[in-house]
């Protein structure tokens, strides 16, 4: 079998929001789709078994989503508000956000234009 | 379904792995554009076919990832099977045969990670049928209606000397 | 003229008009930096494809727009061929049948449009080689070593449920 | 047979240099293939047809160029130089240049980066 490029898919930073909840972002980039979704999801769910106050999920980066991208986040959100916790999406392109639109989770997710609004309070 | 003998101009063939979807939606995007859909549009049907290949490798291949997957492209004329130009895809595969209308997109309101693939292609393409074929595998076919202005009369290429 | 039985992971297969080159170059450019090129290469890959199919056009079919061309894409891995892993296309068209060594690069002193499209394949690729196939039509073949850092093991894809 | 979108690939000026030299500025743009180097030829032998002092060929929009396309511009580099004119190419891609290079016509060529200073004396 042939080895072909697999492309990095995140960065994670543990922070403090001036309120002093704990917060943890995790930065997507390139194309999360059914070859990069499950390393995605490793690395939200391993996020979300810390039990951040906050996880907040920059989507600047990703230029592409489908379905097992945004199956992944279902996954995350349902976990974080297992344990009271708050996800956030920062800050998608027109193209991911309309993947939310098609799927109706537009309303279900709290999606954020701005990083630093994602981690105000 | 409708069916004509002619090839269609262009056609991918990748193997089930999805490491290959990249390829088949940049070649989507390109031929879309080409047929006169904008860019917005030309992006939705390439994340269509995006989860359409992704359920043949994961329902119709149970995920073994070097088996054949066919996407045939063709942009219809104006006809009998509508007054405008459509985009229309065709996939094929040698996988599980399963009952049609049994492939339908579930309820929204339920929230749950999956289920969203069959959605999301029903509202970004305007028709799309499944259909058992031979003995072995199923055919998909989309199709997507292109706003008549789009796409100029482009004559067979020309020869150059 | 080496050959393997195995199919390629990704295959693409054109009819004979100018007009889906653009198709082609984007499923090659794609392919290629899957496979661990970077971007200028992938872009130069692309070009290079581009110039064999515009001689399949215009010499191998003389023209004619509705004859197929197909393209496979592989990598190579490491082996007896090669201690670097490679970017293999193959280009088969069924038109006219020529000599491979009559096909040139012509001395690029002389200032005149054309005939240069040889020259950048031999350019942008490691090897390249044109044979015969069966009775009629032309394979050409056209390989590019991949840096070996690049490209890491992606094994098969992983299913979701 | 089917009908396919063709891209519009040029826009024609005629402007007068401070030097009074008469010049036509031909923009091209999107893909000069196979496809649309016959247009791109045809536009380009008119106006070379036309005997300006100064044919200037905008390329900052092209971001493709194969040997078909480099070859029209060989041919009206012949026919301008035929009358005693001048044809300057302003600003092509790095992967536009890349091309002439590999042909080793970037120095057959004029090949300006400012179309400010193409116009100039
Ligand atoms: N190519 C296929 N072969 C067999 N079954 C399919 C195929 N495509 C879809 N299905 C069926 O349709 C259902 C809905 O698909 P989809 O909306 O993509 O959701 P998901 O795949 O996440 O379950 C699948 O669960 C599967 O049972
Ligand atoms: N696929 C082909 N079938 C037949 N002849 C070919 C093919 N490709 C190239 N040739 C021959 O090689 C020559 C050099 O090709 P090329 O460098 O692309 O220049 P040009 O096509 O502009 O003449 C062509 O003139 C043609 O005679």
């Amino acid at each position: 079998m042939s080895s072909y490029d697999s492309s990095a898919i995140s960065q994670v930073r543990a922070l403090r929001t001036p309120g002093g909840v704990q917060a943890v972002v995790v930065t997507l980039q390139g194309e999360v789709d059914l070859q990069h979704s499950p390393a995605v999801r490793q690395q939200l769910i391993d996020e979300a078994g810390k039990r951040p106050g906050r996880l907040v999920v920059d989507l600047s980066a990703v230029n592409y989503m489908d379905s097992s991208g945004v199956a992944s986040l279902v996954e995350t959100l349902q976990r974080v508000r297992g344990y009271g916790g708050e996800l956030i999406l920062v800050n998608p392109t027109a193209r991911v956000r309309s993947i939310f639109e098609i799927a109706r989770l537009d309303r279900i997710f709290r999606i954020l234009t701005d990083l630093g609004e994602a981690m105000g309070e | 379904m409708t069916s004509r003998s002619a090839a269609a101009p262009v056609m991918v063939r990748i193997l089930s792995d999805p490491k290959y979807l990249c390829v088949a939606r940049s070649a989507a995007e390109r031929f879309c554009t080409l047929a006169g859909l904008d860019a917005a549009s030309s992006h939705a049907v390439g994340l269509a076919l995006d989860e359409a290949l992704a359920n043949v490798i994961r329902h119709g291949y149970e995920g073994r990832c070097n088996q054949p997957i066919h996407i045939e492209f063709d942009r219809v004329e104006p006809g009998p099977e509508g007054p405008d130009p459509a985009l229309r895809i065709r996939i094929r595969d040698y996988g599980c045969q399963v009952d049609a209308s049994a492939i339908n997109p579930r309820d929204l309101d339920e929230l749950r990670p999956g289920g969203l693939g069959v959605h999301i292609m029903r509202s970004v393409m305007d028709e799309i049928r499944w259909r058992r074929r031979g003995l072995t595998g199923m055919e998909l076919e989309m199709t997507k209606r292109i706003a008549p202005s789009a796409g100029s009369a482009g004559g067979c290429g020309q020869e150059r000397s």
